[in-house]
């Protein structure tokens, strides 16, 4: 990558110190804290699963019993699962059956604390291992298949609400040169406090995200990497009140990204501030020992408020997401952070001012690989001047090497995509990406010129913003609705009463290892 | 008489019209004769394949141009959108029409309803800002409008519009996707109906991809689709409730 | 048993078809209330009209998706075009098909008729150099093959057949406005059929706008469309030539 | 315009030197020459018009009696003609009706020459003063609606065969935002040696050229002229064997543009090399006389040859057509050199390249309002694909500042534009040059890059292939088949027999008076 804005460096580090100062009473919060969702992610990396014959998840059985029992989750559900679990004498799969039928953990009196804790470590070990070996696997894939993936890399979306018709569309778009297959996610699924169970066919807008859909895809793609000889990424959405959970499934059935923002739960989902971020680290943390790439939201922003104007929320979102991102342990290689070309397509040198918009967080963002979002909302029922427009995206996103293209669909105002839609838009794409492959080497903007000029205003408004965010501490800005034009009481929103104090005894052989595993230190900072 | 209209290419009624298409068959010579004769089928006539590919294993695509003798009498076509020819009123004209008719506020709820989180629509209609230069219900001095947000349960809805003792409910649908609307909006209706109250309010249900057809067959009194203005939104309202009351 | 094949949005046999026309009517809920009929009227169900735009004083665009409910049987469709399912000879084949059955070298006479232009399709077949990494007939060392190239009026092509002996005459039409391509077909057989020629030669229409079926139909022996090479007419023609010897 | 590419100002010297060289000794022989459609062209402008009852025009009835007669067309037939109207003593349109009717003109014997000549004279100007008229009509238009079209200027094709449908389709794309409208000709007009008369409802790809079609056609555009406050520019074809008289009945009509190739005829439509350069001179100068801009039709070459290999064959064109076209009196601001976008879309960088080969024209003919021609070869059912590249191609216009931009029809390859076909052109035509307006203002290209070298070596090469024209004299060169790959005799093609070697006592008065009106001296040099 090559600078050609000319961004004045100690701005950018300005911004980044005041993101530090902004997150730091965040990340304090967060480090005493736990939440019922953190607790049923660690139950799961250590082999909890299965569901009763309600669909109650076991996770949750175990977490709901602590909760509604003196066995406060303030000491972390592992000890008193652990010590269950070690008693029944039964192994992990087994006593998952126990649960599901009816079994109780916390009635149980704790028995040797050490022995419970080697277990609980082993299992934990046992647990993350699994993930490592996904990683070591993935990462070996990618070498296999070096240099096969577009770049930026093609992301696709399926939506079917069917996981079966889910892996016929991604096995077509994938065979047609995808190299991103993300599953869109049923309606609202994020304001559910569970993750459901088993395959399922039956979602509004997207498919359930549950651990089996996740290996039904998986392996369906892994079919495709290995006829393509390219290897095909898995994404979903870790976002919602479950947070943690999905990341834990993903790493255990090897997805390769995640849609996973610091406050878009808080700001779109309407969840509560002090949850989100205490579940976004946790689950921030096991997307950084599973080597997943997360994908962070900021397209969202433009979705209610203007794109022109509020460009520099997108930035200092950016900023934010980074240093919560950098707080659990993701390096900047695995941090994608999210923009979109939403500018109304009257305005004149509207395509400037995006190519701008994607230049600038190119160069201040090196190291990541951005995640960049297509035209939505306006697009129109007008497919042809979509597919138009959609182009047009293609073009700025090759230009300013983008990590991960997301692609527009010429009927995005009309349906989840169609086959066919998928494919014209994969057509287009592969062929502007083609014609224009070194364009992005090629040019340099004139000095003083449109491009420089914006870049440069929207960086400068970016860092008033987040002096005035950091003057007012982030719940404050959040409350007062100065991001997204959302407000946001930070006693407000959803799930607040899944929060849990971490007590003094708070033990978590999860975390403890991914802490390690990641080189954080207690503090979370790095 | 008839008033005959066919699509038009580059002559009258010379009926052009450009589908696409996939179909589950694989590309080549006799998946473009599908194509084909798939077209005939529909009534068409003269049915060019002018492309075909691939797009999976076992499905293939193509654009066709066909030629449609059958055409629609004009003359006997009756708008079906809740703007109706008669047009709508402005903001100023709808707050005299309320002064001149009703004599007192007339009290609005609105929301996005069930699992929808898409609040631009509803917002586009009732936010004191508005949309594309059409202000919207908050900003009527005559009007009295409550924006519940999205994702808001029918009964809450129902229950708030009891509250403040609503003229009129608003609710908006924006995801379709196996029909979850439809779902939605009859649940809404039969709520009211349970309760004895489909008649105290008046009900209109908005979102790109409704028609006012559907919204009335669900039960509501009026739909309207992409494009629509809070002036459209209440002077329908408004009249409604001048003829409701003529009515009663 | 029939295996109906519908089209394919999403899911199977969910029938989503795309369409676009324009309607010699103004823009506005009138015009989308008679484009969604005239979908309706052409034998779709659930006509969505997504779009809609004025073109000119009283035109319209639109764009639509609906549903097709009818299918084609796809086990009894047969693929309409000259190459056909049992697939061409490569150039080589070719040659040995020739040399083992025909015995010397066939004659191929080809052009582009009547005032039509345009010479890369023709070129594409017969040019040494061919098209899209398939050699043109001219490179076949057991076919002698004329190209005559551009706007030859039909009577000169045959005369040219006559002098050199040809097999096969391939003419090309590109043009089609109007049906220009359909008269001047026509006439080319007619011409032979009034000399007594017919039999005689192996004829052969080729263009991106032909389907094999027009040509039968106008009394060619085939017709070739878009994307066919020169190793699918070579094949057509010398087992042609065979099939006719046999028959006689 | 901001030069962006460093051409090496000497080599684009250099090319101008040889094409004068290499148009010289042709030019000298057109001094020599008239044709039968010169002459034709000159009746018309003398107010020769009409049909006889066979449709066969009255300037054919004319020149043809002198053609089969003694009385040869080497004095040229104004002589002959105005000699018999003088003694008819009629006005000009009667004179025309019994000529429709059989009347000689070649019988009569030669009166007061002096007289005769004054009057030829006197009907030379009034024709001429029509023209200028009409082009002091048009400059008011422009004035008065001025900076309202377009830049480029958006050129839309009308095609249906008939006038009256080409009307309707003329004013829906300009009221849509069309600038120019240019009504394709049935498909071979070129090949007839005579102009039809009368409107016509029944061409093939295209509506006949006549002069009544030009009347309506124009009518209809004042119409939307005035309706829209935008000037609609009206084209038509002025090539083949009647090229002198279409410019001339353009000229009187008040057509705008016309696609006017020195060479076209010859190449791509097999009319004889001398009589197409006679032909095309002569209908230059009234071009000129008229402030028509012309249109050369370098994108022919491409449909034939490869875009990419033969690029130098195109510019080589641009400079033979320029250095006619000063020849003929143009000025540089009415030649709409043209070009196009037709390399293979499978084309790495193919984006750059073109645009280098577009930038490239724009600083050698900086004052030319280049025209531009969309893809058509490689452009296929596909519409949607289609769609894109036309707007790859709107994207390089705008960026490199054409002049004249013809849209593409994502239905190029089906059919003769639809009403939508245009109607969809025009929205992305509008939307992508609005969004990108000041691009080209904006970038530079790198030094070393794809583009920089591109253009330098197609220039290198253009300069190479021109000296190698020159070495062979132009009419060898055309027989080698050095243009466009093919092959033409000088003694061959058509319309050979319709050359006219000027007679001792050649006398053309509309000649004479634009040659003066011109300045343009005896031997057609500027
Ligand atoms: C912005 C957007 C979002 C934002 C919403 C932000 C927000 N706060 O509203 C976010 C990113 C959160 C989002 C999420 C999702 N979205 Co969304 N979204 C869109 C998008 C891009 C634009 C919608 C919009 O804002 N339009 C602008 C407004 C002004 O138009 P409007 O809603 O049509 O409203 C007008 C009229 O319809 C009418 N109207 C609307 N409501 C009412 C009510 C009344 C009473 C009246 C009178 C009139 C009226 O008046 C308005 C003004 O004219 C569309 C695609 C598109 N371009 O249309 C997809 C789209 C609507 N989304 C879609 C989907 C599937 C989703 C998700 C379910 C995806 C997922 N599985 O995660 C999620 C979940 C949301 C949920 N639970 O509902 C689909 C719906 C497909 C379908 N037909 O079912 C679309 C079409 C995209 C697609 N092609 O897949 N989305
Ligand atoms: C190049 C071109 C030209 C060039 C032709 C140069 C030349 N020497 O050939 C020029 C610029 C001269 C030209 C002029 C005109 N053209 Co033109 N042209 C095209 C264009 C862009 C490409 C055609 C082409 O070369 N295709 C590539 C070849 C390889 O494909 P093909 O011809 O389909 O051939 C393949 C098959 O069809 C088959 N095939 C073809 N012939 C034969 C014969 C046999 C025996 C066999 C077995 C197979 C076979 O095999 C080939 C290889 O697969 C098309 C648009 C398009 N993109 O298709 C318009 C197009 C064909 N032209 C068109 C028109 C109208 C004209 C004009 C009449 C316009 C005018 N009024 O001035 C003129 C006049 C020409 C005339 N008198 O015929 C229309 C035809 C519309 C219609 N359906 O009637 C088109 C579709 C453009 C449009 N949308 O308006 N044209
Ligand atoms: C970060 C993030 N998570 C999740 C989602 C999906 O929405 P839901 O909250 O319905 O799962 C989005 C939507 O784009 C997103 O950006
Ligand atoms: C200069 C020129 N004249 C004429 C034509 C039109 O063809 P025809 O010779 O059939 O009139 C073209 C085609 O593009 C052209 O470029």
């Amino acid at each position: 990558m090559r600078e050609k804005l000319g961004l004045p460096r100690d701005r950018v580090a300005r911004a980044r110190e005041l993101a530090t100062q902004i997150a730091a009473p965040v990340l304090d919060f967060v480090e005493g804290h736990s939440s019922v969702t953190v607790e049923r992610a660690t139950l799961r990396i250590l082999g909890v699963d299965g569901a009763n014959a309600d669909g109650v998840p076991v996770p949750n059985l175990v977490v709901d019993q602590l909760r509604s029992s003196d066995a406060a989750l303030g000491s972390g559900v592992a000890e008193r699962y652990v010590n269950a679990l070690t008693r029944s004498g039964l192994s992990v799969a087994e006593f998952n059956g126990r649960v599901a039928a009816g079994a109780r953990v916390d009635g149980a009196p704790l028995g040797d604390r050490a022995a419970v804790r080697r277990r609980g470590e082993e299992l934990a070990r046992a647990g993350l291992d699994r993930v490592a070996r996904n990683r070591a696997f993935r990462d070996s894939k990618l070498e296999q298949y070096k240099d096969r993936n577009h770049k930026p890399m093609l992301y696709l979306i399926v939506a079917t609400g069917n996981i079966y018709e889910d892996v016929k569309q991604a096995q077509a778009a994938a065979l047609k040169g995808a190299d991103v297959i993300a599953v869109i996610r049923t309606t609202a699924q994020s304001l559910l406090d569970y993750v459901p169970y088993g395959a399922t066919t039956e979602g509004f807008g997207g498919t359930y995200a549950t651990q089996e859909n996740f290996r039904i895809m998986r392996a369906a793609l892994d079919e495709v990497t290995e006829r393509e000889g390219r290897y095909v990424w898995l994404t979903n959405y870790c976002s919602g009140l479950c947070m943690p959970e999905i990341a834990a499934m993903g790493a255990l059935e090897r997805l390769d990204m995640m849609l996973n923002d610091s406050m878009y739960g808080i700001l779109f989902r309407d969840i509560n501030p002090y949850r989100t971020f205490v579940d976004q680290k946790f689950s921030r943390m096991i997307n950084a020992y599973a080597g997943i790439l997360i994908n962070t939201g900021e397209d969202n922003y433009l979705t209610t408020s203007d794109a022109f104007d509020k460009a520099y929320t997108v930035l200092a979102s950016q900023f934010l997401n980074e240093r919560f991102a950098y707080a659990a342990g993701l390096p900047a290689r695995l941090m994608g952070l999210g923009h979109a070309m939403e500018m109304d397509p009257g305005i004149k040198d509207g395509f400037l001012y995006e190519l701008a918009q994607a230049q600038m967080a190119r160069e201040i963002f090196p190291e990541h690989p951005l995640k960049y979002m297509p035209p939505t909302k306006f697009m129109s029922g007008d497919i042809f001047m979509g597919l138009v427009m959609d182009n047009q995206f293609n073009f700025i996103s090759k230009a300013t090497e983008q990590g991960v293209h997301l692609l527009g669909m010429l009927t995005e105002a009309i349906h989840t995509p169609f086959m066919m839609d998928r494919f014209l838009g994969l057509e287009a794409a592969k062929y502007t990406m083609n014609a224009m492959a070194s364009f992005s080497d090629e040019i340099e903007f004139r000095e003083g010129g449109i491009v420089k000029t914006r870049a440069r205003e929207v960086l400068e408004r970016t860092v008033g913003f987040m002096e005035e965010i950091a003057g007012a501490g982030l719940l404050e800005a959040i409350e007062r609705g100065m991001f997204a034009d959302v407000k946001r009481a930070k006693d407000g929103g959803k799930g607040l009463d899944g929060l849990v104090a971490k007590g003094e005894g708070y033990w978590n052989p999860v975390e403890e290892a991914l802490k390690s595993g990641l080189g954080l230190g207690a503090a979370g900072a790095r | 008489m008839a008033n005959i209209v066919r699509p038009y290419g580059d002559t009258l009624d010379d009926g052009k019209v450009q589908l696409s298409f996939t179909l589950p068959v694989p590309d080549g010579p006799r998946g473009r004769e599908a194509a084909r004769l798939a077209v005939l089928g529909w009534g068409f006539r003269e049915c060019e394949v002018v492309h075909s590919a691939e797009v999976s294993d076992g499905f293939s695509f193509y654009v066709a141009y066909a030629v449609a003798d059958r055409g629609v009498d004009y003359d006997s076509v009756v708008a079906d959108e809740a703007q109706g020819e008669e047009g709508s009123m402005g903001m100023d004209e709808v707050n005299d029409y309320i002064r001149a008719h009703i004599g007192r506020k007339v009290v609005v709820v609105g929301a996005c309803t069930g699992f929808d989180a898409h609040t631009v629509g509803i917002d586009a209609i009732m936010n004191m800002k508005g949309y594309n230069h059409h202000f919207g219900l908050e900003r009527y001095p005559m009007l009295e409008a409550h924006n519940l947000g999205a994702q808001v349960p029918n009964e809450k809805l129902i229950e708030y519009a009891e509250r403040v003792n609503a003229d009129a409910i608003l609710v908006s649908q924006v995801v379709t996707q196996k029909d979850i609307h439809v779902q939605n909006m009859t649940q809404f209706i039969e709520l009211l109906e349970a309760k004895g109250e489909r008649g105290r309010f008046v009900c209109v249900a908005g979102g790109p991809r409704l028609s006012n057809k559907l919204a009335v067959e669900l039960g509501f009194d009026s739909g309207f689709g992409r494009g629509s203005y809070a002036d459209d939104v209440a002077t329908f309202i408004v009249r409604k409730i001048v003829e409701k009351a003529e009515a009663s």
